[in-house]
């Protein structure tokens, strides 16, 4: 990543900013801390290199999401649209999200930033285990590109295939001893790019109430997990969360960089998204206007374990 | 080594009466309880607040609306979430926790020789009757007592019996309004309270409460006020009573906040660095001027 | 017997004497390279033990479990029995504590302990626990700022028994009645000091109140100005890169805010909880004080720096750092309260 | 076989003798319109099978979210059987292609994280074919069965209490 790309980010910015009024384009600065630049000079400390780890699209969803509503006479108000730096991994979640109609593509302009592997800070300077055999690093949606694109690999599931040849005591030694330093603090959860429900079911208390919500629904409604913190709570939490990313994970390993305990959650995502591959021969933000895995239904679909 | 009281462990009550003060969605019913353990007693002032434990569903922080005086702890409780609705679906004999009592509750021994006008909305009208309750028992030693009870219609409106026996007792100057127009209930214009004349006697209006209280023109002189309710009505009593000439410190009122342990440590019913749970919940206006804007 | 040297090469030992009288915690590395404070086995001096860095994790665990069942209650022919749990108060040491997390502890002490109700749970725990602390010379990473919070590198605040790295061994110093009660267990490991290394554990305490080599600093105007802008708009633009996880609550060393629930079982269960959570604060009906991320992060800035210091007369905040360490979107408390408009 | 067991309340309040064998407790989501009539004919034709199932009736297998599954575990099922139409005869067309998406790539997660996957049954049963269900529900019970009661949804180490 040469400062080339740098003042190719910041140019197209600035350009797009001008013409097509933006509210402010978010990107990394110089250290990695993702920044919300709105002015030229604002643009000029934006900069793409080895320590942009941040996934910035939870942001971008954020920014246009709260500029959504009615105006007082019940016309939708108009979305001022958002720019974005995006590598390869971030690409996709956004394309996921365009594809899930959650944002428009009209309101983003997105700078592609073709990447070869951003720094783990806990790992002494080398890349994270993630971008070593990067099968994404150029962005899949883009309305101008930085740099040149790079070579990309193969997927690399050689961990998750480990873990499928254990024994089932094994794989459960492995998962318990995970599962029992995890402490739920949501930190996987709210970093995920294509986890965007205002409401969630995993949330301690899940309601979302309003002054008339009626005194059933909020008293009967099902807590999903208990706030206990134990292996059983942390199992459900975790089985719980991998259905809704069935399909839509693109395994962008956040939720591994975020984890305060350094658990290796991206193994989980990333047997959910081989067994789709594999079972429904389907892979998340593969190409624009895809439909979700799960609201297609399939005659075809094999019938596995089913008797 | 005596190891320190616990204070998360709640002493077995049961309930002896309900009472449906309200019907509906929002239905309110005032639960009369005694302690299982005869030797328990438990004393409390005028605005303290109970955490009442419904077990398998939670605990919930409720005013105790009954005066000490009276000798018997009462709850009157709005059917609202989780711990609400299973209270509303209990019978007379069913087990509650009790721990408490907490907050500071009213300082009515600051109070003695003063008029007092007390102000409720709805279900705020269970701590105003603990604290009206005791001091109508003791009306030697205050001045004239007024009561304005608002509520979104007259079906809304709880205590009938016992508000109609203080009405023809003679102790309290009792007056009511209600929202919603109804025969018999006289009008008051909400835009303009002044423009609507009416004879003073008369106990039944509609209209909002700041307005009422507007129309009343309640008399600041030696007086003090206590206003308990949803936030709206507390927020526009108060520039009512501001108008009429009212100071800050005359005006006594409840806030409310999300509580889960009640004493003061699991940091969540802050206003600023107040804790409602324990400095307050009972605070005088002037008091929630200097508070931040933590709303 | 209160002033004397400790080997380094006899700290192993040291532990396992202890390990006889009492359960033993130390800063261990765990398998996925988190320094953590770990109950040693009944062998303790075999442990991986790691006293000079940082640990990842605070002591808080210890004192102030992440989930603990309060009371079950049962219905037994009709009638409901509630049985309070008994928390653990078995004889503890935790050694190798940093000053910043012994004056961590003591600030727990103040908000659980102080105030007209005592938490007897926490107290049961906490009359049972001893702390050993090693002083540091100077900051210990690029995070650390207690110096700016009114700590010191050898702060002795909060501790039983300090220990100051004097080369080869360590100047041990006992603190409080409980600390040189504990140092008896040692008596077999303590030699006496000589003057030189009397001298060296001198220096690093003149060292500590000069408080050198601090680059993170927070200023105290900052902290004044915190005073005039709690309504400034500048809380929403901080708050922007929040993503309102939970992560700097539970790692910091004083954080204590909690949720109590009835869980399945009949239990009473008191958890962890955090301001940053959307539904710490929503009442039943729906009203939300603190529900936009602005709110709630100033609502932890202002509770660290502002409403502690009216409350119990300290800052809330020990200046360990590990917020800014380990936060998602690199959100840093000394540069949000410094550029405070 | 339990068939002529005392009817499924009784079974496992007696207390696990010596030789007597584990009475794994099974949550069955059957379908409506088919594995339920399936159910059933099959108590009309009088087919024994185990009364070790615990039958929810649900409109359709569609209905069943993942959450269910892991509900029914956590809150102590030894296992879980959801039953339904067989693609193509389901009453709302799509409602049990739906679920054979959902459901199947929970069971490869569960087993991924080393639970026995044999804990979470799936079958098809139409409403004529009520042998095929007794069947199922057999080979549920012994499949469970032979797994012993669940212990990884539900024990836990308490900290702080006893």
């Amino acid at each position: 990543m040469s400062d080339l790309s740098d003042e190719k980010i910041r140019e197209e910015a600035k350009k797009a900013l001008r013409e097509k009024g933006l509210k402010c384009v978010i990107g990394w600065n110089a250290e990695g801390t993702p920044t919300f630049a709105s002015t030229a000079e604002e643009i000029d400390k934006l900069a793409f290199n080895k320590s942009s780890v941040n996934n910035l699209v939870p942001y971008l969803t954020y920014e246009i999401r709260s500029q959504r509503g009615k105006t007082r006479d019940g016309k939708d108000k108009v979305v001022v649209p958002v720019g974005i730096v995006v590598r390869g991994c971030d690409s996709k979640a956004l394309l996921l999200l365009l594809n899930e109609k959650i944002l428009a593509r009209s309101e983003v302009f997105i700078i592609g930033v073709p990447c070869t592997g951003v720094v783990d800070p806990h790992a002494g300077g080398a890349l994270f285990r993630k971008c070593v055999k990067c099968a994404m690093r150029n962005p899949v949606v883009f309305d101008v590109l930085a740099s040149d694109k790079v070579q990309e690999d193969e997927k690399d599931y050689s961990e998750v295939e480990a873990i499928e040849r254990m024994s089932q005591e094994e794989r459960w030694a492995l998962w318990e001893e995970i599962l029992a330093d995890c402490i739920r603090c949501h930190a996987c959860k709210r970093s995920c790019p294509v986890c965007y429900c205002d409401e969630c079911l995993l949330d301690p208390t899940d309601v979302a109430v309003k002054m008339d919500t009626s005194a059933e629904e909020k008293a009967y409604r099902p807590r999903w997990v208990e706030r206990s913190v134990n292996v059983p709570e942390n199992l459900v939490y975790h089985l719980a969360r991998l259905p809704h990313l069935v399909g839509r994970c693109v395994d962008c390993g956040e939720c591994e960089r975020v984890c305060p305990r350094r658990l290796p959650l991206r193994l989980l995502t990333a047997k959910l998204e081989k067994d789709v591959k594999d079972i429904f021969d389907y892979e998340a933000a593969k190409e624009e206007g895809q439909k979700p895995l799960i609201a297609m239904s399939c005659m075809e679909d094999d019938n596995g374990f089913i008797m | 080594m005596m190891s320190a009281k616990n204070d998360y462990l709640p002493q077995m009550a049961e309930i002896t009466s309900i009472t449906q003060e309200t019907t509906g969605e929002r239905a309110v019913k005032t639960f009369r309880i005694a302690f299982k353990d005869k030797s328990a007693k438990m004393d409390w002032k005028a605005g303290q607040t109970c955490m009442v434990s419904v077990f398998g569903k939670g605990e919930s922080m409720f005013a105790i609306s009954s005066s000490p005086t009276k000798g018997h702890i009462e709850f009157s409780v709005q059917r609202m979430g989780r711990v609400t609705e299973r209270l509303h679906q209990m019978q007379v004999g069913d087990e509650l926790g009790i721990r408490g009592p907490y907050g500071n509750g009213f300082p009515v021994e600051q109070w003695k020789g003063k008029n007092i006008y007390f102000i409720a909305g709805g279900v705020g009208m269970a701590p105003v009757r603990a604290v009206m309750n005791y001091v109508v028992d003791q009306k030697e030693d205050y001045g004239e007592l007024h009561l304005l009870y608002g509520a979104r219609s007259s079906r809304d409106l709880s205590y009938k019996a016992e508000i109609d026996a203080l009405e023809q007792g003679g102790a309290i100057d009792v007056r009511r309004t209600i929202d919603v127009a109804e025969p018999g209930w006289l009008q008051i214009d909400n835009a303009n309270p002044d423009s609507t004349k009416f004879d003073p006697s008369t106990r039944k209006f509609t209209g909002f409460v700041a307005t009422i209280v507007t129309a009343m023109k309640c008399n600041p002189e030696n007086a003090l006020a206590v206003i308990c309710g949803p936030p709206i009505m507390i927020k526009t009593c108060i520039g009512s009573l501001a108008k009429l000439g009212w100071k800050d410190e005359q005006i006594y009122t409840t806030l409310e906040n999300k509580m889960k342990c009640g004493i003061g440590k699991c940091g969540r019913c802050n206003i600023g660095g107040v804790y409602v749970c324990v400095d307050g919940p009972v605070f005088t206006y002037a008091q929630v001027k200097k508070m931040l804007p933590d709303q | 017997m209160s002033k004397s040297i400790l080997k380094k090469d006899k700290v192993a030992e040291a532990l396992s004497a202890l390990g006889k009288v009492s359960v033993v915690y130390a800063p261990v590395k765990n398998k996925r390279g988190l320094v953590e404070y770990k109950e040693l086995g009944k062998d303790a001096s075999t442990a991986d033990v790691r006293l000079d860095g940082k640990p990842d994790t605070p002591p808080k665990a210890i004192l102030f479990p992440q989930t603990e069942l309060l009371l079950t209650y049962k219905k037994e022919d009709g009638e409901f029995v509630v049985t309070p749990a008994k928390p653990d108060d078995r004889e503890k040491v935790i050694f190798g504590v940093k000053p910043c997390d012994a004056i961590g502890i003591s600030l727990m002490d103040k908000v659980f302990l102080g105030g007209k109700f005592t938490d007897s749970y926490y107290k049961a725990r906490r009359e049972k626990v001893t702390i050993f602390t090693i002083a540091c010379d100077g900051p210990l990473d690029s995070y650390c700022f207690c110096p700016s919070t009114g700590g010191r590198p050898a702060a002795t605040d909060g501790s039983d028994v300090m220990m100051y790295d004097v080369g080869d061994s360590y100047f041990v110093d006992g603190i409080t009645d409980k600390g040189k009660k504990a140092l008896e267990a040692l008596k077999g490991q303590l030699g006496k000091p000589t003057a030189e290394q009397e001298k060296r554990k001198e220096e690093i305490v003149k060292r500590s109140e000069s408080a050198e080599g601090f680059t993170r600093k927070i200023s105290d105007e900052a902290i004044a100005k915190m005073d005039t802008s709690f309504d400034s708009k500048y809380w929403d633009d901080v708050a922007r890169r929040c993503l309102s996880c939970g992560a700097c609550t539970y790692y910091c060393p004083t954080c204590h805010c909690f949720d109590i629930n009835d869980e399945k079982g009949g239990e009473r269960v008191r958890t962890w909880d955090s301001c940053q959570f959307a539904i710490f604060t929503m009442h039943t009906s729906g009203h939300n004080p603190r529900a936009i991320r602005g709110q709630k992060l100033r609502n932890r800035y202002y509770h660290k720096f502002k409403y502690s210091k009216d409350n119990i007369g300290r800052y809330l905040c020990v200046g360990c750092g590990r917020c800014i360490a380990l936060c998602p979107a690199s959100l840093d408390i000394t540069k949000a309260i410094n550029e405070v408009k | 076989m339990s068939g002529s067991q005392a009817a499924g309340k009784g079974a496992e309040a007696i207390p696990c003798a010596e030789g007597e064998q584990f009475e794994p407790k099974i949550v069955a989501f059957l379908c409506n319109w088919c594995s339920y009539a399936g159910a059933d004919l099959a108590g009309v034709s009088r087919l024994q099978y185990p009364t070790n199932i615990r039958i929810v009736r649900v409109m359709c297998s569609g209905r069943i979210s993942p959450m269910l599954v892991l509900r029914a575990l956590k809150d102590g099922a030894d296992g879980v059987l959801v039953s339904g139409c067989h693609p193509g005869d389901c009453h709302y067309l799509k409602g049990n292609l739906y679920t054979r998406r959902n459901l199947q790539l929970l069971r490869s997660m569960i087993e991924f994280m080393g639970i026995e996957p044999d804990r979470f049954q799936m079958s098809w049963v139409s409403a004529s074919e009520g042998g095929k269900f007794a069947d199922v529900v057999k080979t549920t019970v012994e499949k469970v069965r032979k797994l012993g009661p669940n212990k990884k949804f539900t024990t836990e180490k308490r900290e702080g209490g006893e």
